[in-house]
């Protein structure tokens, strides 16, 4: 319980902070301070728990997705709790010093609201007893550190170097992810407890390697080895605070906990040797280098953190017992000096107004007390005796000697160690004297600098007396903590060890005698070819090659998707037939014989006929489809051709409803027609065309195979049901309506708001569209005066009544005989469009002009509410229910609701033709003719 | 008799109806009927999700005539789900559409209201013939809503869209032919049985129709090289309506899945081989082409459509395991990626408004519409710890073993691509000028240096994203949290629905209670 | 079965009706011009559907059940005929369409070409 | 005697589908094209009545009544289209 | 009274015939519902049917019109087909003008419609004055006694026909 | 005689998609008509040929399977509001760009394009 409280503590602060930050901003940092000085304090109270029971581990779960094997499940054991004494401490001690290094009108709350989000993350990850847990922490920490990175979002600096830490250490948690879920697969369960008990299973299985070059990955990018190390430097555009916490003592040093945790599991093989050494090495010898050369202030000490963490994991690398407490060691004392030396760059920075090393002299005279703090903790981190950082060197220099992993190239790794510590030497000496010595008047923007507030430098000094206090008794002040988290960390006997500063005089001490000395003839007498190289380092920037490497990959993806998404419509079509018709025909190949056993039908002489005018129209529409008018006449020809087909195969439902649509279908065109061109130009190349031919010979074939296979063989249809229920059950001698409007009424529910929405949407259409009206003919010929004939305008007003009969009459015997709803609701269409073609828009509104939107809406209603009707009788929706009446003197009068029904399918369709195909012919009002008078 | 399941159905289409048979112009009273329509999905949901985790099927012969003769509804575990999240979409996506995106066009609400009965109904039919019928509905009115507004970009979208959907809607009918002249049956149970029991010498007839089905279902959800109409048409949509739209690939999976389990026999069906040959492939295809997509956008809108196009490769991916974890990790990963797509999508419509404003000032970020964002990618991506990267886990755990080379890999490289698209979109999209509150710091000098091309100029006058839509997105983003928090229930529910609908046994027993398989 | 007298009678019509669509269609085909050929399906719907249609209510009446429905098409063929003509006739005429050189007249319309 | 003249009839109606066909192919016009399709509605009434006698059943009547009542909308709106562009005015 | 309940009563009278004929049936019922769709249909027609104000008298002349129509075209027919089945070469195709007299719109009409039907005429434009006629005539033989013909045996019935009213 | 059908749906079928892949809205919208003919067919002919003898109950007569034409019917329908919106659409789009370009209106637009030779007409 104690962990969740521990981990609840920043959480609850960060939510604190909003509601601080709006009510009592001044009282926001002395708040939110309390709560990881709680959680510090618990940490301590703890430390008996941790300490005194080496095998046993605090621990703590609950289930959040047990099917994924992802439970909330935490443990403090020597490893965590160590990390979990520097993440709270020096979280504690930075937003101490953040409280003045933020500038007045800074948004402190977002700044402290993240610093605590990250606090939580981190914690949570040292504390995760899940691996997934522990890979859901690592990915949150890199996104806070994004966030944290991106503070001064306005600076371009800082986006960049966001993206690209983001980038790196993101990519890295995705590696860990894959990692973690191989290893979990491989072990069966996620949880820490088990995976680390199976040390011997993980090794010898096939996805060892895999596996460990995933995690690696997850470790180098974390932890900036080379060559992932680029994003940290780019990542000082940080506020220092931030880089103080995130980028020196914690986050990156997530990588090397990482590489502990699992240490019993992946440690002891070749691969885990080369690849953790070999990186480390570089790292070492890469950060060191390159901290020697820089410009930039924290970028010193950034790749200095580089040099420091590869030294760490060179040490993991190593692969002795003691190697690994030496590791350990390492993390503690680097935490330490590095955070404040962090810190003072931050003061100095802050003070000042730059970073710059060329412009930064001689500030020991301006900022004494700050000079001396940051001289101790470099000297620190040169490995200076009675400093800390001393003695995890001793201990390093040491263990390069003991190993004999190369055989006989082993001289190589001490030598490496040797010269990268002359460079630390080196890049030491050339931040305390170049910073606080070497010239009086600094060249600085804040003229003359003063020393810090004074609990800005409260946290610097408590770590520098850290630093010496370790130094100097290191067995009394880390003894136990060191010694609890080695246990946790090895999981098996503790190799022996002194801490002490005097070992005597041996080897490591030689080295360090030669290091120490090699460094400061390095810097102080070759100053001006540092200065020379680094000048000529200058303009190699990762960040500019990143960024570059961006852009590629932005301009890569612009180039595939714009290639794919060449907004050619044609393209998009090829590639959808292509798929639609290619696969299937790929699987209909399997087919044996083309035919089944059903034998073909005797030829028809009038179906085929009409089958065969069919084909020749289709093919001349194709051929005239150039001009359009014409391509519209034949078009036409083809409805009037499969309306007669459809007659011909015992379809007259199909034939009226085919014939209806199709004088409505021509209308429309018609009426298109007129503000599009009336030619289609061609201008398709040769490849094009051959290409469209492949694809609808292709799909015309397919079709054709399709149909005819299964024509031709036997099936079982469930339509004798229909056939036979049809009269008794539905009340209709016509099968095909009481299909429509009974057994699969809902069906036609759904068509007749197809057809609604489609009203509907060509109204919203029409709303503000402008088209160019022409005005003539396109062969030059005026349009005739005349816009209503005579002749037209008479008739069609007679014809109105006649046809309106006709459409009650087919409404009425749908039922029974072909016809129903929708033809006759087409019937009615057209005969109200006659009006407008013939006697115009003005006459038809003035006189018959319902509102045909709401007809089309009541129709649904209609039709709805009677389906809804049966559900007052217990039955489901739209069942009918139909009687025979016997009425004197005019005879049987057969009621079905399912008439109701049709009636609703008919206003729908009428006033949803009406309202397209008129809105269509009203929209250009009184059209301006310039042919009028001709 | 229970009428419940009809009513996601009716209630949206009398609405409709009404919405269209009361005059346009009283908006207000328009806005209400909606409203009202639309809110009431959100119990009926809860209702039939209840009704549904007892492990029953429903099922609701319409016009009383018995499956396979009649049309019947089914409701089982996926398609309460569904139900339930498109609810939840539409109440977001009616309250973010103001009355502002109404005044655009014409009929916004009818629309809506039709859209939604389009969704239900295809999420409840058991006949395939009907699905179709409920698909053109959904699609003729995602039509209308998208061009609403009209406007050059909307209207070249439109007319792709609408183009290759009708082409696939006639496939589609091709494909229901070859169906029925095979077995003799549209419903869905029922053509399973009678396609299990087709002669051998049939069988590639059945199959190849049910690739087309399947191709025709994939054109919906956007697979390549069948989703080309996806990110012009989302990208120029009207906010509301992309995010309501975030579903509308889910169709098509869902779909997909429905057919596979219930018609074409699950796993050791008839599509076995075209699952894993062509759609695994094609959504590995699919997955990369979303994440380079998403690198290659310059703003939210655009990036959210190619995010759904990414999620859409990962599912389909699901889509082609036929097993029931990954199923069921689809359906976790489904639930969680439209809930943050569209709320990106509402994000985007707060964030980037179509036109520039008169007055020339820029929307800036607020820290609540940072917030959104960060939880919306967070999820989108599938970064721990919201629910995208729980789901992420889930299909990953639930790749078969031979697939682990191919789709874990893609799996994360996709996953860093948009990791960098979303990080590179945020901070052009937020990062470009100091909050509201901050100036430059006078101590760090303000110059050139620090100004890139993507920082507009910081004179230029600044106003705050819409409230309305914003919280809106968060009402969705929020779900997305709910899901993470509530992982345990829902995961157990997607298992067992998942469990649910590859039990074909279970289905023809409900809906053909005579029929024996 | 029929009575033969009705038989043939329903044959006659039927024969003399096809005919007379053929004729029309025939003319459609050759004659030369355009107004020309327009005359070929007015001639048609008059006389060769109405024979069939005729052939058709007697078949029906003879059969037993009077049914004359039949004559609606006719009826209604009476009606919209002249309008297509009509309309087509203008309409070739506001085209220019070229007209047989032999033709006499233009009428008061100056815009027919010779 | 039915039996035979029914065949010819059919026989001939072909030919005159043929012919007009052949019209609606050939053009040159377009006047000479719609009168064409016209001339095949009208065909196609008579084809129509004639299979009802053949089928010697009254379910066909309705699709000749509704080419005969709407088969014409179609040409007023083509020549419509020649004459005056716009079909629909005010 | 009768005027408002049955604006239109030939048209409804022709509509129930037509629903008789429609429904193939004399049964009272078809009767019934034939009328009472004649008498809707007929008041609704009321508002769009403005046919201009006329009355139609006469209805032995409209007998008499019409069966003269019916046997013009079937002879006419007979000849046309002779004309179409022979040499084209041999056919007089003209245009002819007819100066109308008739000035009622559906008299107009009718005449149009009339000279339409039967074989041999097409009209083929109406002056926009609505005063002549221009026919297209497929074997003309004399233009004057064709004029005289239509003028004598269709227009002079049909403004006997339709009396115009003044107006 | 299945086959003569077979074939006539492929003419149908191979037309309709050959005029989809052109470049205008005008071809394109009569390929989709094709198509929807050659599926109206296909799916009639799903219930088998059959010749005279058309679903409406009759004493002693056997029948046309009556499902395949209910669903021709609902086709055709959908078919026609889908055309309709089409080609309104096309329209809007000519309206916006002043060309019946299948692509025109996705295009960015232009300075040239009010004197493209695609314009509708001068």
């Amino acid at each position: 319980m104690e962990l969740v409280l521990l981990l609840a503590l920043p959480l609850v602060a960060a939510a604190l902070t909003w509601v601080i930050g709006m009510r009592a901003p001044r009282l926001l940092a002395p708040v939110i301070l309390g709560f990881p000085l709680a959680a510090l304090i618990l940490l301590l109270r703890l430390r008996g728990a941790v300490f005194d029971n080496p095998g046993h581990a605090l621990g703590w779960r609950m289930e959040w997705l047990p099917a994924l094997g992802l439970e909330l499940s935490l443990r403090l054991d020597g490893l965590s709790y160590l990390f979990a004494l520097l993440v709270t401490g020096v979280g504690l001690l930075v937003i101490l010093y953040a409280r003045y290094y933020l500038a007045r009108n800074e948004s402190a709350v977002r700044f402290f609201c993240l610093l605590l989000l990250f606090m939580a993350a981190m914690l949570g990850m040292v504390l995760a007893a899940n691996l997934l847990l522990l890979a859901v922490f690592w990915e949150l920490t890199s996104i806070l550190s994004f966030l944290l990175i991106g503070f001064w979002s306005w600076r371009a600096d800082a986006r960049q170097g966001a993206r690209m830490a983001l980038a790196v250490t993101g990519g890295g948690g995705l590696a860990l992810l894959a990692g973690v879920l191989l290893l979990g697969h491989i072990c069966g369960s996620f949880e820490l407890s088990e995976v680390l008990a199976q040390a011997g299973k993980v090794q010898r299985h096939p996805l060892y390697l895999p596996m460990l070059v995933l995690i690696l990955l997850a470790v180098f990018t974390k932890s900036a080895q080379f060559p992932f190390s680029f994003w940290l430097p780019h990542a000082m555009a940080a506020p220092t605070p931030v880089s103080a916490y995130l980028h020196s003592a914690t986050m990156v040093k997530a990588g090397v906990f990482l590489l502990a945790r699992l240490y019993p599991v992946l440690d002891g093989t070749n691969g885990w040797f080369y690849l953790v050494s070999m990186t480390g090495l570089a790292t070492l010898i890469f950060g060191a280098g390159m901290a020697l050369l820089q410009r930039d202030l924290k970028g010193l000490l950034a790749y200095s953190t580089i040099s420091h963490l590869g030294l760490i994991t060179l040490l993991f690398g190593l692969d002795t017992q003691l190697s690994t407490v030496a590791a350990i060691f390492h993390i503690i004392n680097h935490a330490v000096f590095k955070a404040s030396l962090f810190m003072a760059a931050g003061i100095i920075d802050h003070e000042t107004g730059t970073r710059d090393l060329d412009r930064l002299h001689g500030l020991a005279r301006y900022m004494p007390h700050t000079a001396v703090l940051a001289i101790v903790a470099s000297l620190s981190m040169a490995g200076v005796p009675l400093f800390n950082g001393f003695l995890s060197k001793e201990m390093f220099f040491g263990e390069t000697l003991a190993q004999g992993l190369l055989g006989e190239f082993n001289w190589v790794i001490p030598a490496a160690a040797t010269v990268a510590g002359a460079m630390t030497m080196a890049y030491s000496l050339r931040f305390i004297y170049g910073v606080f010595f070497g010239g009086l008047h600094p060249d600085v923007p804040n003229y003359p600098p003063h020393e810090p507030p004074r609990f800005m430098k409260v946290p610097v000094e408590l770590l520098v007396v850290i630093c010496l206090v370790v130094g100097l008794v290191p067995a009394y002040t880390v003894g136990n903590l060191l010694a609890a988290a080695s246990l946790a960390t090895l999981r098996a006997p503790l190799p022996p060890y002194s801490l002490n500063l005097w070992h005597g005089v041996n080897l490591p001490l030689v080295m360090s005698l030669v290091s120490m000395a090699g460094g400061s003839a390095l810097f102080f007498l070759r100053r001006d070819a540092l200065r020379r190289w680094q000048q000529a380092i200058d303009h190699l920037n990762a960040r500019d090659a990143f960024e570059s490497g961006m852009r590629a990959l932005e301009r890569f993806a612009t180039a595939v998707t714009r290639w794919l998404e060449s907004g050619s419509l044609q393209s998009y079509l090829g590639w959808m037939l292509l798929a639609l018709l290619a696969v299937p025909a790929y699987f209909l190949a399997d087919l044996e014989a083309l035919a089944g056993s059903v034998p073909a039908g005797t030829l028809d002489p009038m179906g085929a006929a009409a089958l065969a005018l069919l084909a020749v129209l289709a093919v001349a529409v194709v051929v005239a489809q150039g001009q359009r008018l014409m391509a519209l006449v034949l078009l036409s020809g083809c409805g009037l051709m499969v309306s007669l087909a459809f007659l011909r195969f015992s379809a007259p439902d199909l034939a009226l409803t085919q014939i209806s649509v199709e004088v409505v279908t021509v209308l429309l065109l018609v009426l298109a027609l007129f503000y599009l061109p009336r030619e289609t130009p061609e201008r398709a190349g040769g490849a094009r065309r051959a290409r469209d031919l492949v694809l609808a010979l292709g799909g015309g074939t397919l079709l054709a195979v399709a149909a005819y296979a299964v024509m031709t063989r036997p099936y079982d249809p469930v339509s004798a049901f229909y056939i036979e229920q049809s009269v008794p059950g539905g009340g209709g001698h016509n099968v095909v309506n009481v299909l429509l409007v009974d057994f699969r009424g809902f069906d036609t529910m759904g068509e007749i708001c197809v057809l609604l929405i489609a009203g509907l949407a060509v109204q919203a259409l029409l709303k503000g569209m402008r088209l160019p009206t022409p005005t003539a003919a396109p062969d030059g010929l005026p349009w005739t005066s005349q816009a209503h004939p005579l002749l037209l305008a008479m008739l069609a007003r007679l014809m109105l009544p006649l046809t309106l009969l006709v459409a009650v009459f087919i409404l009425l015997r749908g039922h029974n005989l072909p016809g129903g709803g929708f033809v006759a609701a087409l019937i009615t269409s057209v005969a109200l469009l006659l009006q407008y073609v013939a006697n115009g828009v003005r006459w038809t509104e003035a006189r018959i002009a319902p509102d045909y939107r709401a007809i089309a809406g009541g129709g649904i209603l209609l039709a709805g509410l009677t389906g809804l009707g049966s559900l007052a009788f217990g039955y489901p929706f739209l069942t009918t229910a139909f009687g025979h009446f016997h009425i004197p003197g005019i005879g049987e009068v057969e009621l079905a609701s399912a008439m109701i029904f049709d009636l609703g399918v008919f206003c729908t369709v009428t006033g949803t033709t009406l309202v397209i195909v008129s809105h269509l012919g009203v929209r250009n009002l009184p059209p301006a003719r310039a042919g009028e008078d001709a | 008799m229970n009428h419940a399941v009809l009513l996601p159905i009716l209630v949206p289409m009398l609405a409709g109806a009404l919405l269209t048979a009361l005059p346009a112009q009283r908006l207000r009273a328009q806005r209400i009927v909606c409203a009202i329509a639309t809110l009431l999905l959100v119990p009926l949901a809860l209702v039939l999700l209840r009704q549904a985790a007892t492990g029953d099927i429903t099922v609701y012969a319409l016009g009383n005539w018995p499956a396979p003769f009649g049309i019947v509804l089914q409701l089982d575990r996926t398609g309460a789900m569904m139900l339930a999240l498109t609810a939840v979409l539409a109440v977001a996506a009616l309250a973010a559409a103001g009355e502002a995106t109404a005044r655009q066009g014409r009929h916004f609400h009818a629309l809506f209201q039709f859209q939604l009965m389009g969704l239900n109904g295809a999420f409840l039919t058991g006949d395939l013939f009907n699905l179709f019928v409920f698909f053109e509905i959904l699609l003729i009115a995602s039509y209308a809503l998208l061009v609403h507004g009209a406007g050059r970009a909307r209207i070249g979208a439109g007319l792709h869209y609408v183009i290759l959907n009708l082409v696939a809607s006639s496939f589609f009918l091709v494909a229901i032919g070859v169906l029925y002249g095979l077995s003799g049956t549209l419903n869905m149970a029922h053509l399973g049985l009678r396609l299990a029991g087709l002669p051998q010498q049939d069988l590639p007839l059945a199959v190849a129709a049910g690739t087309m089905l399947m191709l025709v279902f994939a054109v919906k959800a956007a697979l390549f090289p069948l989703y080309f109409w996806l990110p012009r048409a989302y990208a120029s949509a009207t906010g509301p309506v992309a995010a309501l739209f975030a579903i509308m690939t889910k169709v098509g999976i869902y779909a997909m899945l429905r057919c596979d389990a219930l018609s074409f026999g699950g796993p050791q069906g008839l599509l076995g081989p075209f699952l894993h040959d062509w759609v695994f492939p094609l959504a590995l295809v699919t997955l990369a082409i979303g994440a380079v997509g998403a690198v290659a956008t310059r703003t939210l809108r655009a990036m959210t459509g190619y995010l759904v196009v990414a999620s859409v490769g990962l599912l389909s991916a699901c889509v082609a395991m036929q097993t029931q974890a990954g199923w069921a990790g689809a359906m976790y990963y489904l639930l969680s990626t439209t809930l943050c797509t569209a709320g990106l999508f509402l994000l985007a419509d707060a964030l980037e408004p179509e036109q520039p404003r008169e007055d020339g000032a820029l929307v800036t970020a607020t820290r609540f519409a940072g917030l959104l964002y960060l939880v919306g990618v967070v999820a989108a991506v599938g970064l721990p710890p919201l629910s995208g990267f729980l789901g992420k886990v889930m299909i990953l755990r639930a790749t078969p073993a031979p697939w682990i080379p191919a789709l874990w890999p893609a799996v994360l490289v996709s996953g860093l691509l948009l990791l960098i698209a979303v990080s590179r979109t945020g901070t052009r999209l937020l990062w470009r000028l100091p909050h509201e509150a901050e100036r430059v710091p006078e101590h760090v000098p303000a110059g050139d240096e620090y100004l890139d091309e993507d920082h507009p100029a910081l004179a230029r006058a600044r106003v705050r994203p819409d409230r309305r839509k914003l919280a809106c997105c968060a009402l969705l983003l929020a779900g997305n949290v709910a899901l993470t928090v509530c992982a345990r229930p829902v995961s157990d529910y997607v298992a067992e629905a998942a469990a649910q609908m590859l039990d074909r046994a279970a289905y023809l027993r409900v809906v053909l209670p005579g029929q024996r398989e | 079965m029929l009575h033969p007298v009705a038989e043939f009678i329903v044959c006659a019509l039927l024969l003399v009706g096809s005919v007379f669509m053929l004729v029309g269609a025939i003319g459609l085909f050759r004659l030369p011009d355009f107004f020309m050929r327009l005359h070929g399906p007015t001639k048609s719907t008059t006389l060769g559907v109405g024979g069939v249609v005729l052939a058709s209510v007697a078949y029906f009446s003879f059969r037993g059940d009077a049914s004359l429905h039949e004559l609606l098409v006719t009826a209604f063929l009476f009606l919209t005929a002249p309008i297509s003509a009509h309309m087509l006739a203008k309409a070739a005429l506001q085209r220019q369409l070229p007209v047989d050189p032999r033709t006499r007249g233009s009428g008061w319309l100056p815009r027919i070409k010779e | 005697m039915l039996a035979i003249v029914i065949p010819v009839c059919l026989a001939i109606l072909g030919l005159a589908f043929l012919l007009t066909l052949a019209r609606l192919l050939r053009g040159p016009s377009l006047p000479d094209r719609i009168v064409a399709l016209d001339t095949l509605n009208i065909n196609a009434i008579a084809l129509i009545v004639l299979l009802g006698i053949r089928l010697d059943s009254a379910l066909f009547f309705e699709a000749a009544l509704l080419i005969a009542l709407m088969g014409f909308v179609g040409t007023v709106a083509l020549s419509k289209y020649l004459q005056r562009g716009d079909i629909i005015e005010y | 009274m009768l005027r408002r309940l049955l604006p239109h009563p030939w048209l409804s009278l022709i509509l129930l015939v037509m629903w008789l004929l429609l429904s193939n049936s004399i049964a009272p019922g078809h009767w019934l519902l034939g009328a009472l769709l004649g008498w809707g249909i007929g008041r609704l027609a009321d508002r769009w049917l403005v046919l201009g104000a006329f009355r139609l008298s006469r209805p032995d002349l409209i007998l008499r019109l019409s069966f003269h129509v019916l046997i013009d075209i079937v002879r006419a027919n007979v000849e046309v087909a002779i004309l179409v089945l022979g040499r084209t070469s041999r056919l007089r195709p003209a245009f002819i003008v007819v100066p109308l007299d008739v000035e009622h719109e559906l008299a107009t009409t009718a005449l149009i419609s009339i000279v339409s039907l039967s074989p041999g005429t097409l009209c083929a434009e109406l002056s926009d004055d609505r005063r002549a006629l221009l026919v297209h005539v497929l074997d003309l033989e004399e233009e004057a006694t064709l004029v005289e013909h239509i003028k004598s045996r269709y227009e002079t019935p049909l403004k006997e026909i339709f009396q115009c009213l003044p107006s | 005689m299945a086959a003569l059908y077979a074939i006539t749906i492929g003419v149908l079928g191979a037309c309709g998609i050959y005029l989809l892949l052109r470049e205008r809205v005008f071809p394109v919208v009569l390929g989709l008509t094709l198509l929807s003919y050659a599926v109206s067919l296909f799916l009639l002919g799903m219930g088998r040929l059959t010749i005279g003898r058309p679903p409406v109950i009759a004493p002693g007569a056997s029948y046309a399977d009556p499902l395949p034409q209910a669903l021709v019917l609902t086709a055709i329908v959908i078919a026609f509001g889908m055309t309709a919106f089409a080609v309104v659409l096309a329209l809007r789009s000519l309206g916006l760009t002043g060309s019946d370009h299948v692509d025109a209106a996705g295009q960015p637009e232009s300075p040239h394009e009010a004197g493209d030779s695609e314009a509708p007409r001068p």
